[in-house]
């Protein structure tokens, strides 16, 4: 079953039981008997028991089950919303430049002391490629790859087109994340 | 009134009992084994390919294992736009795939589902005509169902179509040489037509047409694939090749007939190797009238046969749906055969071994006898 | 039952003998032909002859009209229109004149009384057990005749058809 | 929007009519659990698209898993990978062959928006040319996220007035694409 590897001896020519055909019909058959049977049997034993992983069956029931996700996993990205409510983007611009598709366009704005924030911050989300350089761009670790890979499709491509309200989203649900990058940045021996 | 007044009157209990066969032989195929098929086709590909198959459609939310995707098949085929393309010959673009079906329902006709049983002084035979000719018969009526084929392929006014149609006309006319030369032997061994006196012969356990004719059995299923046109003999239809072949210009209802013509095929072919090769309706080691007296002992003559009939029903229907998933289970094994290496397996080997086949039957009723 | 069923059966084999040839489309002649061919083989199976009946379906609508249709769809013989000449008219005129002077005389010439002379035949005609005793009791030689002449017609066939090495 | 109101007023002549309704519910029902999928498959994505179709994620679970590979047969249009100027053409030509009801699945960055390839060869989004259902960004999309999309469109398709077919032919000529 899964998991399981088979050595294929490939010889120069065919033997004579294989040029005979029937017995490698009867091979072959006898593989896909060996995944039919013992599936089969194993669904309806887990669906009587009502033990869903007992089945040898793969498959992930997507909208029930979902995968776990590692912390490299890189979804949508997002703009970090700092403990101020603010973001903690400079509109320094690495990400523009840095972005393959070209997707992020900020204007930039200075606030009343001085510092740097961006106006505004258009991700056109059906552009992105999901690469994560931005992220590595990003000088005040701005804005990173959530884990979110749900409901990012759209019937409209025009609501695509996200604002920077649209993706701000609090630092401590990207707490895993950002513990990755550091892990990443500054210490490559560690993971 | 008095039911002796109509014309006719006595032709009444073979009338009656000729609809119900007639109805119970369309609705098995149509009703149930043509959807069911969708459902065990997708459902067994799945799991032999490590996955689940069909399981999200539910009413009030059961699932039952996907069955539901039948009819949503169903439903979306019917409510498909019918599709005519240009330049096309409309008479016979809409009367190729009742061609198609037909002859696959007519086949049944001479094929028996069940002995013979009393029931309440009437005589009822389990089998809608049994001609002398019998598996001639299914012979002919196969030739006839590749006109659907062929129809439908000249009709689309579609090149790819027509290559279809082409590959078709060649394959069966090959085919059927061969399928016709692999079924000698059985008929040699059991000495009739009529496959009705076949099935009654493998009564007996060690009669059964795959212990005496395990190599006609080989050659006529391989034979009988070809004719049905399916993975791996589905050069008229090649994926890669052709698109669709000679159904590529159909849609909906249409195409929804060729499918269910297909798996009226499938039952069909099963059906008449399980009367020749796999003993009928019979029980191993259980005869007719021993399992008859048992029962009558028990609950009287006529509920023992009516009860012997369902258990025979229930046996014959069995074998057919293990022979089912079988052919199944072949159709998503095996991979398709290039178009040479198919005229070559018709011509070449299965030919001269279905007459090698005839000769050793020949001597060894010789020799026996 | 059996008479009707027998003009109903005949009605559509004369239909299609006609449609077969008044049709323009190749490939729907030769449909017509087929149809007309299963026609016989009903007629056949109505004077309880099932073998020559299935026969008929099997060797010529089952094989032989599969290779007609093959060469009609190999060659794609598609409907040509050409225009009404009066060679063309004429042609067909003095056709229909010679079709119905042929019916006229076979009319003429057949004698009903010859035909109820004839007898009915034994109610074995046909069925597979007669036509085998038959074939295998008083036409053996015929039938080894007619099984060389095949097996040279074979051989004579597969080195037409081989190429040369 | 000209539909739209031909619905409001086809809705105003028969009422509250309760029949119609339900038969659309059904078989809208009967459409959405039974896409056959034409898989327009050009570039990268296809290689997810394999994974999307095989055993650990299996759209056939959402009935959607006969490929169909003549159009007259198929509803689900799956464009995967990137469409050039030079595919269009065919691209149209395959969505006016189908039959309707039709469907339009954008599957992949460059076929939503032309993603990284913002030059002049590749094709901003086929949704110029073509009406798209569903947007599935990613390059190529995680398997769930086709099924976020697949699942998104059953909804689309379960809701459906009958008064939206036919569609109809794409936005172009072929010899407006040349």
């Amino acid at each position: 079953m899964a998991g399981g590897y088979y050595k294929i001896k490939r010889g120069e020519s065919l033997t004579f039981w294989e040029r005979l055909y029937l017995p490698e019909i009867f091979r072959g058959l006898s593989v896909t008997t060996r995944h039919f049977i013992p599936n089969w049997i194993s669904t309806i034993i887990a669906y009587i028991t009502r033990t869903p992983e007992k089945r040898k069956i793969m498959t992930i029931y997507y909208p029930e089950e979902l995968p776990e996700i590692p912390d490299s996993y890189r979804g949508k990205p997002v703009l970090v919303r700092a403990g101020n409510g603010a973001t903690k983007c400079v509109a320094c611009g690495l990400c523009e430049v840095a972005c393959p598709p070209k997707c992020i366009s900020i204007v930039g704005g200075n606030r009343s002391d001085g510092t740097r924030y961006p106006e505004t911050y258009t991700l056109d989300g059906s552009r992105c490629i999901f690469c994560g350089l931005c992220e590595e761009a990003c000088p005040v670790e701005a804005i990173v790859m959530s884990h979110r890979y749900q409901d990012l499709c759209e019937h409209d491509r025009s609501k695509m087109i996200y604002s920077k309200e649209d993706l701000l989203v609090p630092e401590k649900d990207l707490q895993s994340r950002l513990d990755f990058i550091r892990r990443r940045a500054y210490g490559k021996c560690n993971y | 009134m008095d039911i002796t007044l109509i014309p006719g009157y006595q032709y009444m209990p073979e009338l009656v009992e000729m609809m119900l066969k007639i109805v119970f032989i369309f609705t098995m195929n149509v009703g149930v084994f043509a959807p069911l098929l969708g459902y065990v086709e997708r459902k067994q590909s799945a799991l032999m390919q490590d996955r689940i198959g069909a399981n999200r459609a539910a009413i009030l939310g059961f699932t039952i294992f996907g069955l539901w995707h039948t009819m949503t098949d169903a439903i979306k085929l019917i409510a498909k736009e019918d599709f005519i393309p240009e330049g096309a010959d409309k008479p016979l673009h809409f009367l190729a795939p009742f061609v198609a079906v037909v002859p696959a329902l007519i086949a049944f006709a001479v094929i028996p589902f069940g002995g013979t049983y009393y029931l309440w002084g009437h005589e009822a035979h389990l089998i809608i005509a049994d001609l002398d000719v019998g598996i001639l018969f299914i012979f002919a009526v196969a030739g006839i169902g590749t006109y659907g084929a062929v129809i439908a392929a000249w009709a689309s006014n579609n090149n790819w179509s027509l290559l279809g149609g082409v590959r078709t006309a060649a394959q069966m006319v090959s085919y059927e040489v061969a399928m016709g030369l692999t079924i000698v032997g059985v008929l040699m061994v059991y000495e009739s037509l009529k496959l009705t006196e076949i099935a009654l012969i493998q009564e007996d356990f060690f009669m059964w047409g795959i212990f005496l004719q395990p190599v006609g059995f080989l050659l006529f299923l391989a034979c009988a694939l070809a004719e049905n046109k399916r993975v791996p003999f589905d050069i008229p239809e090649a994926e890669s090749e052709l698109i669709a072949g000679y159904f590529t210009e159909y849609s909906g209802l249409k195409f929804a007939m060729f499918w269910m013509a297909e798996f009226v095929e499938i039952v069909t072919i099963s059906a008449i190797l399980t009367v020749l090769f796999f003993g009928a309706w019979h029980i191993p080691f259980v005869t007719h009238d021993g399992l008859l007296s048992l029962l009558t002992s028990v609950v009287g003559a006529d509920i023992g046969n009516l009860l012997l009939m369902f258990i025979h029903l229930a046996v014959f229907w069995g074998k057919v749906c293990f022979l089912i998933v079988f052919l199944m289970l072949i159709r998503w094994s095996l991979p398709r055969f290039r178009y040479d290496q198919i005229m070559k397996l018709g011509w070449k080997i299965i030919l001269p071994l279905a007459l090698v086949n005839i000769l050793a039957t020949g001597v060894i009723l010789l020799v026996v006898k | 039952m059996q008479l009707l069923m027998f003009y109903l059966i005949g009605f559509f084999a004369v239909l299609s003998a006609v449609s077969m040839i008044v049709v323009r489309k190749p490939l729907n002649s030769a449909l017509f032909l087929i149809l007309n061919m299963i026609c016989l083989a009903g007629l056949f199976a109505l004077l309880n002859a099932h073998l020559i009946a299935v026969l008929q379906i099997i060797v010529y609508a089952g094989a032989i009209m599969v290779l007609v249709l093959f060469v009609i769809m190999v060659l794609n013989l598609r409907e040509k229109d050409g225009d009404i000449t009066v060679r063309k008219v004429a042609a067909q005129f003095v056709g229909i004149i010679v079709v119905s002077v042929v019916m006229v005389m076979v009319g003429a010439s057949v004698d009903p009384s010859a035909i109820s002379a004839l007898g009915s035949a034994s109610p074995e005609f046909g069925t597979v057990v007669g036509v085998g005793k038959t074939l295998f009791t008083d036409y053996i030689l015929p039938f080894e005749i007619v099984s060389v002449l095949l097996l040279a017609a074979i051989i004579g066939a597969v080195i037409l058809s081989k190429s040369k090495v | 929007m000209g539909v739209e109101n031909e619905e409001q007023g086809f809705e105003h002549v028969l009422g509250d009519s309760v029949i119609l309704t339900t038969v659309e519910q059904v078989v809208g029902w009967g459409r959405k659990f039974s896409f056959f999928l034409y898989p327009f498959i050009t570039a990268c994505c296809g290689m997810e698209f394999m994974s999307v179709a095989g055993p650990r994620y299996d759209i056939d679970r959402f009935g959607a898993a006969l490929p169909r590979f003549s159009p007259r047969q198929a509803d689900l249009l799956i464009v995967v990978g990137t469409i050039s100027h030079k595919q269009l053409p065919i691209l149209n030509k395959v969505y006016n062959q189908m039959a309707e009801p039709k469907w339009v699945f954008a599957y992949g960055a460059c076929v939503v928006s032309g993603g990284m390839y913002d030059n002049y060869s590749t094709a901003q989004g086929i949704d110029t040319i073509l009406p798209v259902d569903v947007y599935v960004p990613g390059c190529p999309p995680r398997p769930e996220m086709v099924f976020d999309g697949l699942m998104k469109l059953q909804d689309i398709v379960q809701n459906e007035k009958f008064s939206k077919w036919p569609r109809g032919a794409g936005k172009y000529t072929a010899e407006e694409l040349k």
